[in-house]
């Protein structure tokens, strides 16, 4: 019996752990620290239609036990994306699911991405990413208006061969209001949260540090937001969630599984430590003894039922 | 590229600022090129993102190698309070280096240095000698105490240093120092790392030189090519080079800066 | 020349330190560790109309560089409020600004309470709290929704003796709406930010660890939230903003005004060292120095033209 | 009330996961009762809040005093950790201790503790045996090799264990020791300090008692009364205590536990 293996629509995961969008690229260079086959999953960096330059440097911007990102979705294009990236998964790891972040600037330019990349044989779901943050368009304003949340994921539905994983933000006053619109649309599953809105001010030069003025903020600084807001989404919502926001150890990923989450992606911790994917997962059996867990299926049904 | 944990065995203050660290690893025994550089976790929890600093010296034989560093901020400060005998979370080595294969034996090469840009330039030059090159080094500072390694540069070759407030040697930034002695000189090959300024001013002169380069800092967040942070756009074109992985050694005229 | 000096309605202030309310009580412990004079004000612990109990324990959470706390408001009431906890601090330090925090279940609670607590003769301004995460009723939904904090700010206003701040909630889509709002009713200004709302979990029981399930996050982990919604705000009104969250250091005080802040609040880091108030003033004007930062009222000038 | 920088003179451990802490300050020349305690910043950053512990030992003579404490969590692992010399922000005392003044020489106490309540528990004894008080212990563990400050104990009075696995003294918790050993005997103050079902036991048993106590623990902030963190509700009445500022020492009958 694997204790580690979790059930989601369109992932059968050997364990619960993957990469966080964005945090590990097309996780080309981190398999030179491992065997990517270790993984749960890999969710890969956001794809648009078109090439993406992304956001002025700086980019990056440390805070106490968080960082600021504003890297503004740069990404090659879904069609250099679909041609070597994907491909270069497939070959190596033709066994690893990969889940497609979607982005773009307008609903035709998410449906199109989400078209094209559901068909590439190793994507097994899509993360649409309604929250990012760092973009003028697109991004957040379809993660903050339920009506254009709704709109949205039923066209990507609609067209997409793969379940679909709305990518929900921590920036709105009640998440519950877009959960419902995305799961009326038809949603397969919640990813969360994507990064808190924040700035970081240079004292020398008295501007924002940030080329881009705001980032998101990522990393254990915003864990009990996400622990908070998994498990609102949780109490009014059956549609399994992806947890993430802040998860450096196997503590963490049970943490955020018993505020409701089915799996778990892991972002700023591979900037730390590129092989935190694979410790954590080594971890995890032994914690869960600790705290008399089975299996991590035992612990979904059981949170799912005391509903915590 | 690997993670391993170095060992420290030594911390040796060079200035009031600036700091050697000597680590051992199998990292050490990893082919590298002068200009290459390692990601160090800092080890304080509060600090998520690891630290970059370029190789100052490697010794296969050994399994050593050598950092210098400045204390600018948090990670740095901390970094300096490390004890031999710690373990230091390492990946590396890491981007790509100065290019000095094309260099015949007694060639003559030009090094530009200012301050923390000096390290990777050591190795660089230590590598130049050991192939049979005739190099020259111009070296900025701010002031006379912050130089160091100067008895190191000189085994190597011609030195010229010079400080802002004239405390010692040229009296001027390091771009006045090219102008009054370098005008005129041919090299074979010119290597540059230093603040963003020098950077400009060798990245200006040497344009249309063949085998000129320049090596640049950015914010790093991974630090291997992934995260799209370090990026730095192309001269002449709407590429975005990664610092981390396509650099940090460009060509003049490569990049932006 | 007192460097420090900055000036806001209703409080001309040696120096713009104060601690937040609800980390500092009434200041009558703090006091046997220094003298209170030498704060630029003191914000007090919430008052209601009636004594609350506040919530179940545990009630505080440790986590990754930051904390959660429902107190849920226990006070003794504004009854003994002015006649104990205010008399005790206008006896021993009569020159020391007081910025009374009020709270409430209902509009006519907010407004009873600033009626009377705006008597007493140490209370130079009022905060109103209309952003506390963790009560059932009252706190957040007025500090959530445009029109009910239009209508609490405007009433409270009315029945004042003395200036009305404001203090915005971070859990809310856009900031903005809601402090234009609390501006056309007439607040004198804001303060920001209260908590952000988080939860923790208690690994062995697989329950929330507070009390009361949730709680509010500060601390140095929310700086980068603070410093951006205050700059967000700093942009679309000219009112003063008392700038708070996550502060523990001088230069995150000089942060916080160059963010869009004309003083600060301490909280969290009271916690951490009894002193941590005196201690940042005492180290103000060296690093004021460093910046080149000649007197506050210049950065605070400089501020408002630029507009960061 | 003081907030001070103590040194640590030194650490030893007494079980595999209980160490004994001598510090040194000015706040060991402050009058102190037993079962007061002091809240200790964890040097480590990313601890926002202090831990509290209660005092083991004072001796103003030596400005000295000794913390025992159990890891259980990040803030003691850290503390745990501690090398002699170091400095210790601390603030104290805190809180009420155990009253004793009401006791005359030749009068009998009785002291219930278990695992990490013990350490104030042993500066009461002390307390009391320079009144001339007999004082009877009865301490619980959870099994033989947890036990700690035995001799210590034993110099100051009888004691009585009970271990859960009987694997020394009683076999079985503290509430069935009490039961078959101090049923019938009657002492003139009776104190406790250890987890909650002890204290509870304690509180049904002797609720009546006029000179019993009990000393709780809560989750803190501030530590000195003004957060409202800590509080526990009164017995009989709406009215809440502070564990901080009333507490943690409080009379039997007096608190829901
Ligand atoms: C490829 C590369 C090689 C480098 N080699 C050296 C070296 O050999 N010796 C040396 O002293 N320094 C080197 N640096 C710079 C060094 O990485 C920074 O000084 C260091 O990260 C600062 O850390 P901190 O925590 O002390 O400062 P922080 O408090 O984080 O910041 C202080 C200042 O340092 C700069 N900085 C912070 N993070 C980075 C970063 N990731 N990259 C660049 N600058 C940063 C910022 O401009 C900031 O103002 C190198 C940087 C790069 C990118
Ligand atoms: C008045 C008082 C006196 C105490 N005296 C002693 C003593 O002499 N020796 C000793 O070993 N312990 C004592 N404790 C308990 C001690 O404070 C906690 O064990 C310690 O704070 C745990 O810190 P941590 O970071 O290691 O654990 P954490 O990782 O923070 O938490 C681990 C566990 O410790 C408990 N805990 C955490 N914080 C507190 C807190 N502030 N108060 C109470 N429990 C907490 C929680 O139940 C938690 O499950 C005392 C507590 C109080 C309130
Ligand atoms: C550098 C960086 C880049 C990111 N890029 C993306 C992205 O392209 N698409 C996306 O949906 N989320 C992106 N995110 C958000 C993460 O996927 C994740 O939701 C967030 O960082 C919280 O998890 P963490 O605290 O484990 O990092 C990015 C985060 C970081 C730090
Ligand atoms: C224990 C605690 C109690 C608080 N009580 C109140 C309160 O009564 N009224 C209020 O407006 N804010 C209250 N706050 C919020 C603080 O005033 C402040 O807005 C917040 O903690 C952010 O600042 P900090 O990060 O410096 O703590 C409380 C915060 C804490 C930690
Ligand atoms: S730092 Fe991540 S791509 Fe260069
Ligand atoms: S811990 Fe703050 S009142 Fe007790």
């Amino acid at each position: 019996m694997n204790r580690l293996a979790v059930e989601l629509p369109g992932l059968n995961l050997k364990n619960p752990i993957m990469p966080a969008s964005g945090c590990f690229g097309f996780g080309q260079r981190y398999a030179e620290f491992y065997d990517l086959d270790q993984l749960g999953a890999i969710i890969v960096k956001a794809a648009t239609l078109q090439p993406r330059a992304g956001n002025p440097t700086p980019r990056v911007a440390e805070t106490t036990s968080g960082m600021l990102n504003a890297i503004g979705l740069q990404n090659p294009g879904v069609d250099a994306i679909m041609a070597d990236k994907l491909p270069w998964l497939a070959e190596r790891y033709p066994e690893l699911p990969v889940i497609a972040n979607v982005a773009g600037s307008t609903e035709s330019d998410y449906v199109e991405v989400c078209r094209q990349i559901s068909t590439a044989p190793n994507v097994k779901a899509i993360e649409l990413n309604i929250s990012c943050p760092n973009v003028a368009h697109g991004g957040l304003e379809f993660g903050t208006d339920p009506k254009s949340a709704y709109a949205l994921t039923k066209a990507c539905k609609a067209v997409s061969k793969v379940p679909v994983y709305v990518k929900l933000s921590p920036n709105v006053t009640d998440i519950r209001v877009i959960a419902r619109a995305v799961e009326d649309a038809g949603a397969d599953g919640f990813t969360m949260i994507n990064t808190l809105v924040g700035m970081q001010i240079d004292l020398k030069t008295r501007q924002p540090l940030l080329g881009n003025r705001t980032g998101g903020l990522s990393g254990p600084a915003i864990k009990p937001v996400a622990v908070r807001l998994i498990n609102q989404v949780h109490q009014v919502s059956q549609l399994p969630i992806i947890g993430m926001g802040g998860v450096m150890t196997a503590e963490d990923v049970l943490e955020l599984m018993m505020a409701g989450a089915s799996a778990i992606a892991v972002g700023t911790a591979n900037f730390s430590n590129p092989q935190a994917c694979p410790e954590i997962i080594k971890a995890l059996p032994d914690v869960m003894d600790r705290y008399q867990i089975r299996t991590l299926t035992d612990l979904i049904t059981e949170m799912a039922v005391t509903s915590v | 590229m690997q993670q391993e944990k170095l060992k420290v065995i030594k911390q040796r203050q060079l200035t009031a600022d600036v700091f050697e660290l000597t680590l051992k690893g199998a990292m050490a025994k990893a082919t590298t090129t002068a200009g290459q550089f390692v990601d160090v976790k800092i080890p304080d929890d509060r600090l998520l993102l690891r630290r970059p600093f370029g190789i100052a010296q490697i010794d296969p034989a050994t399994s050593q190698l050598r950092l210098i560093y400045r204390t600018v901020g948090q990670g740095t400060t901390v970094l300096s309070h490390i004890a031999s005998g710690a373990q230091l979370d390492t990946i590396g080595p890491l981007g790509h280096g100065f290019p000095t294969d094309f260099l015949q034996a007694g060639q003559r090469a030009l090094i530009i240095g200012g301050g923390t840009g000096i390290p990777p330039l050591y190795a660089l030059s230590r590598q130049l000698v050991t192939q049979g090159v005739t190099v020259t080094h111009a070296i900025g500072f701010g002031h006379r105490e912050q130089i160091f390694y100067e008895k190191e540069f000189r085994e190597l070759g011609t030195v010229h240093y010079a400080t802002d407030d004239g405390s010692y040697g040229f009296h001027g930034h390091i771009g006045l120092l090219l102008d009054a002695e370098f005008a005129t000189t041919e090299f074979d090959a010119v290597y540059a790392c230093g603040p963003r300024g020098l950077l400009m001013a060798v990245n200006n002169r040497y344009r249309t030189h063949p085998h000129a380069y320049i090596s640049l800092e950015s914010r790093m967040a991974c630090g291997v090519g992934e995260c799209y942070a370090c990026v730095v756009p192309a001269q002449n074109s709407t590429k975005l080079y990664k610092v981390c992985d396509d650099g940090p050694v460009f060509a003049t005229g490569e990049v932006e800066i």
